[in-house]
């Protein structure tokens, strides 16, 4: 088939997946469900088929970057679609470990460890930490309604599906020139990158150093709770007696 | 060696910057009242550095010295710049070690040292605790360290305004210290302000240095190919360089902030405003003999300007009766004196009034202190007097350094001043008269202040019972100052490498630039010492008569003259000259511009954004729905736009 | 609406202790008090002088006071020593003790047990039947090893409380012999 | 056959198949056979004998304790949610379990059939990024913690799995800090070549001996043993995050943890105690008898001396595990702010202090023989002293609770620095 | 240059399911989940242009990337967990009133 042929296969890909998409997002009532699914691994197997046959890269034909590909695609979808925000945040654990193998698949194994530590390891511990702090797992209210309706999902998929029919037609139809150096693959690890990061780009390492700080200075300023100092309230005064504030030698 | 060389001046400089860091980072926490031991322990390893860095550079035999002391110590490559002409363009961390920084270094961290030792006595209150703020205080006079010895040491010029705008730096923050009175911070406001217009001119200099050579080394623009690049230029850049000499060490007409920079703690007038950083501009002259001896124009504005200061502030001093300000005065026109041994071709005994100097002007001012501890913070010497009995030790400090700033024979000062008043006469006959006087007029102001504040029966101002004497920190930095104070001027005398002039004689006349300083080797005119010797005592002896045994003469005269006194009380009417000339006029511009920037600009403005306003009014009421999604969507939509755009149009 | 469930009153000042550098640094302290485990983990000394090795060894114990399992006294003549008074039922703060008195058969007692059961796994052991039983029938034995497969076997009735009595009888011998004569 | 043998066993992938079907069977054993030395070393540590009726030396109570765990009710409470209440254990289990293929555990063998200078890896799998791969998933070994505490919906259990998120967040940053400084210093973040380092130098044990110390530290913590068992302090939180487990789902905790223990004993082995190294300086040693063996044990490719390599990790691992065991049983546990402070306070500045100190070495090319161990150790000093003079340990939220009641004049000290 | 081109379809169809969600999605943590997936997106696209150039500056923006993850994340959660103290949910639209 033509480039131009599978232009057309991946517009129309796109737009089942939308519509599976849309018919996924949670509204209050299983009853699309059941459709949204079918859809769903319809396009699912599209993208699948353009992945391996449109794009004219012999090398996609790795059964493992089929499978991760499956895996990075569908968990996003149910990042997006599921109901129970904890599962939201696990699939995209999910998410981040299969494109942290993609990353191995491209040779960018010191990205993918990265991706893991600090992805995984930390920032969806926190996600984790601060959903858990807000919902208990099974409410007495059932789900929350917040959670279970979707908003405006007609025009956000649409929107959606025009952004990725978009960027799919450019990938597709731009003649890409040739790789300009060396294959990135043989190169890339832990030390050509620690040095790419360290001389090249030292400045931006530094920049990113002090957004960090930043953010962690910012983040407590923000999160943290602060002790009425002047507005304490008035001691209580059925309160026992002698007991105000006393002093205590340790042991 | 000069590895060895280089390390020592690198730890000169991290010694008193570590102390200063760290103070600012655990000392309101964890130190407190004992953060003054991170500050001398920072001095005294860089002095210490600086001692062996002095015996390093004896250690080069005398063949070598010229071409070793030209020597630049690259440590770090700072960055690099497109040279307009020629040049490396390339401005690295070098220093410029050679015998004028040592004596410097020497100069800067023993009296720093010991002002700092001082400063823990003098920044209690009476029941040992620090003062608030303590911890402070030594993180800035740690910080002063740093910052002079990076001026001193600096190798380029690049690094000298680093060095020359921190000491500004720390000179405001250590003036601004009662930050909570407003006369303080008027001070440093002031202090700040009037160095700006010398630093102005300073940069200037080296802007055009830069222009010229296309690089700021002194290796470079002192050597033959720079001087060569500066040819033409010379007496311009001089002049410019000098512009902020004249702000920093307080020469006419900049001289309006040093007076009132007195409202800093004690400590801070003897260490800044007296020993150090004023002298910033003389070794920046005599550094730069290069290129202002080019100029005859320029030495000669120097020697003019610094005679005519030395004369014009001593007069001054004469009507004071704030204690700290006569020396400030005193300091003013000290500094006159050594810009006119710089301006008349003696820069070895500029730098020797400047080492001899230090001393006795610390010890003076660290007296004054210790008197203003005494007295409960009172400093007029009309509310107080004979003070002699109840502070034996300030009382004898002080009589020693003043005699050492009057010139009496075999204190240090009369050796240095000697030199130079010798070196004027030889030159130009008539700043050598001029400086003749004032060395009369120092004298006799010198002794006035000593005589109403120490002699005569005891006064003591309301609220202090007793006048007792300061504790052991304050009298031993005192009794050591008084010993350089004495003994200072014997470099003078010394031989081998200890005589200062055989000592510089290699860096300020290297290829005989100050021609007419080496023939002059310290006191050997007899007949001028005695002369000069002679005036001292008189105006001792003058100071007595007047303010001792016929204490009538001293009221009796300002009313006599009311004139003359009251120009000279007013110090010649020069702030108010300023505030009519410049700062008012300014500030009506100011008020103008305001005005028009308010009403004429800002009218425009709101003219040509109420279109986009009202716009903007339409979709706040429209699209504004308070859902991020919404305004999500609005970027995704453009997203999509600028994709349409840039990627499916091409 | 920051919660404010703390009251001044709560805080308790404690003057800490003055540490020296090494007791900042924690270490020197750790590594002495993992130094003492370790004595401890290979003296078999120690280890041998103080476990018990149960149910082969056994230490001494104080019979006269641990309150394990009932029995019921007999008497001289082999009778069972209670007069059915339901002391001991009332006393009884766990309503352990289930009694049914009938006539006596014998001439010095008005009424005896005809149905004797107690709870052993109700029991809390507390001895208030024990003080309360004016004939010192019902007494408790220093017998703690008490096991069973089924609830109901753990209730015990007359005839295994005075079985227990029989197999005690050498442990702890009746203390007080009963008042005799005041039925005649 | 046995050419078909030889060309398994020949090949790098085979080899390592092989070895990880052993050694998991091995560490399944090992980690069963873990909580019967847990139980022996706290018998011991305290006066006792521990196990010792089922079979010689109580030698079988792992395989009666097995027996009871699977063959004890497996309970489901209430209104949990269900499949992340399954899930939570085999995440723990098998995040705990996946760290082992990347150990160094026997160095470089050469078969007697295959040709010279060929040589082979004994260990699952040797990647690049060794190192990182570790801390990535000893980094998800807490989703297994978080889900199973939060899924039991029970207030301890949650409890207990939010201390253990925050817990094991913070003292990443310390454990990356300290293996940073080994990467550091070797130069590598391929676990052999951490070795081999090793073998040519000297022990980064002694070369340093703050690393790890800190190493250890963050060991105990990530793994949450005593004194850093927060997340299950029976004191507080009952039974912690496995507070509602039962049976085998319990059982998988256990032995998660246990593994986890053997999982960074090795890390610690591999990266401290010159892996599968016998003793320190070997090379130097290579001249005397003894010393010679010893030589040849740490260098040798023959099948032989790699058994005996293994012997040896597996010595250090379980010199290790003891270790974990001997301070749980030692020392008492923290409070949760104590725990915190000593993370953020305490190891993440003693950390960026050690590294800072470690490129500053480097750069300056220093031999770092003896310089690195003396400043590390000077800086572990300057650090107490700066706690020493930085006053009273008052915690933010104390210290603000204090001032507010100070202001109101009922407190009678002065409020907190 | 294996992979290049499937790596950015791969990283289009990311970002825009990551889009939807975020625009469909009330759950304010759900939201920033949903920038993250975005965040993947880009980073995938990231790798494959490094792999097309056949350098590493792909991945080195990979990095700061992640570093401008956490920082989203760090800020985000600070700011969501104020907002749910004050109102007791997560729902965005029970921030609607703040317009200008």
């Amino acid at each position: 088939m033509t480039s131009g042929g599978w232009v057309y296969v991946t517009y129309t890909v796109a737009a089942l997946g939308a519509l599976a998409l849309y018919l996924a997002l949670p509204r209050g009532r299983a009853s699309h469900r059941t459709a949204g699914f079918v859809f769903g691994v319809a396009s699912m197997a599209g993208l699948l088929t353009v992945l391996r046959y449109g794009l004219g890269d012999p090398a996609a034909s790795n059964l493992y970057f089929l499978i991760l590909s499956f895996l990075t695609v569908g968990g996003a979808v149910r990042v997006v679609t599921h109901p129970k925000p904890v599962y939201s945040a696990l699939y995209f654990v999910m998410v981040v470990l299969a494109t942290a193998a993609l990353a191995v698949l491209a040779g960018a194994e010191f990205l993918a460890a990265a991706l893991v530590i600090v992805y995984a390891g930390a920032i969806l511990v926190t996600y984790v930490f601060v959903i858990m702090l807000a919902q208990q797992s099974e409410s007495a209210a059932g789900a929350l309604t917040y959670d279970t309706t979707a908003r405006e999902p007609g025009w956000s998929v649409v929107a959606g599906f025009v952004l990725v029919a978009t960027l799919a037609g450019v990938i597709l139809e731009r003649p890409w020139p040739a790789a300009e150096g060396e294959a990135g693959v043989a190169a890339s690890n832990a030390l050509s990158i620690g040095r790419e990061v360290l001389t090249r780009y030292a400045v931006s390492l530094e920049l990113a150093g002090v957004l960090l700080l930043v953010a962690m200075i910012g983040a407590l300023a923000i999160a943290r709770k602060p002790v009425p100092t002047d507005e304490v309230p008035p001691p209580d005064e059925t309160a026992p007696p002698g007991e105000t504030g006393r002093r205590v030698r340790p042991f | 060696m000069t590895g060895d060389v280089t390390q020592l001046a690198v730890w000169i400089l991290l010694a008193p910057l570590m102390g200063s860091i760290l103070i600012g980072m655990i000392g309101l926490r964890g130190l407190r009242d004992r953060a003054h031991w991170l500050a001398i322990l920072g001095v005294a390893a860089a002095l210490v550095a600086a001692v062996m860095l002095f015996n390093d550079l004896r250690a080069i035999p005398n063949a070598e010295r010229a071409a070793a002391f030209e020597k630049s110590h690259v440590v770090y490559d700072w960055f690099r710049a497109d040279a307009p002409t020629g040049g490396r363009g390339w401005f690295p961390v070098e220093f410029r070690i050679d015998s004028l920084t040592s004596v410097m270094l020497l100069t800067v961290l023993s009296v720093s040292l010991l002002v700092i030792v001082y400063s823990v006595g003098y920044m209690r209150d009476h029941h040992g605790q620090g003062e608030r703020g303590y911890e402070r205080f030594f993180a800035f006079l740690a910080l002063f360290v740093f910052s002079m010895c990076a001026l001193v040491l600096a190798g380029n010029f690049l690094l000298l305004y680093l060095g020359w705008e921190l000491v500004g730096l720390c000179s405001y923050l250590l003036i601004g210290f009662y930050y909570q009175k407003p006369s303080a911070a008027a001070a440093a406001k002031k202090a700040f302000l009037v160095n700006r217009v010398g630093d102005f001119g300073f940069g200037l200099g080296i802007l055009l240095i830069y222009w010229r050579c296309g690089d700021l080394s002194y290796t470079y623009v002192f050597s033959d190919a720079g001087r060569a690049a500066l040819d033409g230029y010379e007496t311009i850049v001089a002049l410019l360089l000098f512009c902020g000499a004249v702000g920093k060490s307080a020469q006419l007409p900049l001289h309006v902030w040093l007076p009132d920079a007195m409202e800093g703690p004690t400590p801070v007038s003897a260490l800044i405003h007296a020993a150090t950083m004023v002298t910033a501009g003389v070794y920046m002259v005599a550094r730069c003999g290069a290129i202002f001896t080019a100029s005859p124009t320029a030495m000669a504005v120097v020697a003019i300007i610094g005679g005519a200061t030395a004369l014009f502030a001593a007069t001054i001093a004469l009507t004071q009766f704030d204690m700290k300000r006569i020396l400030a005065y005193s300091t003013i026109s000290q500094l006159g004196y050594m810009f006119l041994g710089l301006g008349v071709h003696a820069p070895a005994s500029a730098i020797f009034h400047l080492f001899t100097h230090a001393y006795f002007k610390a010890l003076l001012f660290l007296g004054a202190g210790s008197v203003m501890h005494a007295m409960a913070g009172e400093i007029d010497i009309r509310r107080f007097g004979g003070l002699a009995r109840g502070l034996k030790i300030t009382a004898a400090t002080f009589w020693i350094g003043g005699l050492a700033l009057a010139g009496f024979p075999l204190f240090s000062g009369f050796w240095s001043k000697d030199e130079i008043i010798h070196a004027a006469l030889n030159h130009a006959p008539i700043l050598g008269g001029l400086a003749l006087l004032t060395a009369l007029l120092t004298a006799f102001y010198t002794f006035r202040m000593i005589f109403l504040a120490f002699h005569g029966p005891q006064r003591l101002p309301p609220g202090v019972e007793h006048a007792h004497e300061s504790v052991a920190w304050m009298t031993v930095p005192l009794l050591l100052l008084s010993i350089g104070a004495i003994g200072a001027g014997g470099v003078a005398m010394a031989s081998g490498d200890f005589n200062i002039h055989a000592w510089l004689g290699p860096v300020v006349a290297p290829h005989g630039e100050w021609s007419g300083a080496e023939s002059h080797a310290g006191g050997e005119d007899l007949t001028l010492m005695i002369v000069s010797g002679a005036l001292s005592i008189v105006g001792t002896i003058a100071a007595w008569y007047v303010y001792r045994r016929r204490p009538a003469i001293a009221t009796v005269v300002p009313i006599l003259l009311p004139g003359p006194h009251q120009l000279l009380y007013q110090k010649y009417y020069v702030d108010e000259l300023y505030d009519a000339l410049i700062v008012s006029p300014l500030r009506r511009l100011g008020r103008f511009c305001f005005g028009m920037d308010r009403y004429v600009i800002n009218t425009l403005l709101w003219l040509i954004t109420a279109v986009p306003r009202s716009i903007g009014f339409m979709l706040k009421e429209t699209m504004q729905v308070g859902a991020i999604q919404g305004y999500a969507m609005g970027m995704a939509v453009g997203v999509l736009l600028i994709v349409w755009v840039v990627l499916a149009g091409s | 609406m920051p919660s404010r469930n703390w009251r001044e009153t709560d805080i308790v000042v404690v003057d800490q202790p003055e540490l020296t550098l090494s007791e900042r640094l924690y270490l020197p302290q750790i590594f002495g008090g993992m130094r003492t485990t370790l004595r401890h983990m290979f003296s078999k000394a120690m280890r041998d002088r103080t476990v018990v090795q149960y149910p082969e060894q056994k230490r001494p114990m104080r019979i006269e006071n641990y309150r394990g399992v009932h029995r019921l006294n007999r008497d001289e003549q082999g009778r069972v020593a209670c007069v059915a008074c339901f002391m001991c039922e009332t006393a009884c703060p766990a309503h352990c003790i289930h009694i049914e008195g009938a006539p006596s058969p014998w001439p010095d007692r008005e009424k005896y047990p005809i149905q004797f059961d107690i709870d052993e796994l109700r029991c809390i052991y507390c001895g208030m039947c024990e003080e309360a039983c004016p004939v010192d029938a019902i007494e408790l034995t220093p017998e703690f090893r008490l096991v069973g497969q089924s609830r109901e076997e753990m209730i015990f009735d007359k005839e295994k409380l005075l079985m227990v009595f029989d197999q005690t009888r050498h442990l702890k011998p009746r203390k007080n012999p009963p008042i005799t004569g005041y039925a005649g | 056959m046995t050419a078909m043998v030889q060309d398994i066993l020949g090949s790098q992938l085979g080899l390592s198949l092989c070895f990880i079907a052993v050694s998991i069977l091995v560490i399944l054993t090992a980690v069963a056979y873990c909580i019967y030395f847990e139980r022996k070393i706290a018998a011991w540590t305290q006066d006792r004998y521990g196990p010792n009726r089922v079979g010689p030396l109580g030698l079988l109570q792992p395989v009666a304790d097995g027996i009871k765990f699977i063959l004890k009710e497996d309970f489901v409470p209430g209104r949990v949610d269900r499949v992340l209440f399954h899930v939570a254990p085999m995440v723990a289990f098998i995040v705990a379990m996946i760290g082992f293929v990347v150990l160094p555990f026997g160095g470089r063998i050469r078969w007697p059939w295959m040709e010279e200078g060929t040589e082979l890896l004994l260990q699952g799998a040797s990647i690049d990024i060794g190192l990182l791969y570790l801390l990535a998933v000893g980094s998800m070994a807490v989703y297994g913690v978080v889900l199973g505490g939060w899924s039991s919906n029970n207030k301890y259990a949650f409890y207990g799995a939010m201390r253990a998120a925050a817990q094991m967040l913070s003292y990443e940053i310390p454990m990356g800090l300290a293996l940073l400084t080994v990467i550091l210093a070797t130069g590598a973040l391929r676990l052999e070549s951490i070795v081999d380092a090793q073998v040519a130098h000297a022990w980064n044990l002694l070369l340093h001996p703050v690393a790890f110390l800190m190493l250890l530290t963050t060991a105990l913590a990530e793994t949450n043993r005593a004194p850093f068992d927060l997340a299950e302090a029976e004191q507080e939180l009952v039974g912690g995050y496995h507070t509602e487990y039962t049976s085998m789902k319990f059982a998988l905790f256990y032995l998660g943890e246990y593994a986890h223990i053997i999982t960074a004993s090795g890390l610690l082995a591999t990266v401290f105690l010159g892996g599968w190294e016998p003793v320190p300086f070997t090379r130097l040693l290579a001249g005397t008898t003894w010393g010679g063996w010893l030589h040849w044990i740490a260098s040798s490719t023959s099948p032989l001396a790699g058994l005996v390599r293994l012997g040896v990790f597996g010595g250090k691992i379980a010199f290790f595990v003891f270790v974990f065991m001997w301070v749980r049983w030692s020392l008492p546990r923290f409070r949760f702010d104590q725990l915190m402070r000593l993370a953020w306070k305490g190891l993440v500045p003693v950390g960026m202090g050690m590294l800072a100190v470690q490129g500053w070495l480097l750069y300056r090319g220093t031999p770092v023989h003896w310089s690195a161990p003396v400043a590390e150790v000077l800086l572990l000093v300057i650090a107490g002293a700066v706690n020493v003079a930085s006053g009273r340990e008052i915690t933010g939220r104390q210290a603000s609770l204090l001032r507010a009641a100070s202001v109101r004049g009922e407190v009678g000290g002065t409020p907190a620095r | 240059m294996p992979y290049a081109v499937p790596f950015m379809m791969l990283g289009a169809v990311l970002f825009g399911i990551g889009l939807v969600g975020f625009l469909t999605r009330r759950n304010l943590i759900i939201m920033f989940l949903c920038t993250e997936v975005m965040f993947q997106g880009v980073l995938l696209n990231l790798i494959a242009m490094g792999l097309r150039h056949g350098n590493l500056q792909g991945q080195g923006f990979g990095l700061f990337v992640l570093v401008v993850a956490a920082v989203e994340a760090g800020l985000g959660l600070a700011i969501v967990v104020l907002l749910y103290r004050r109102r007791g949910t997560l729902d965005a639209e029970s921030w609607r009133t703040m317009r200008g």
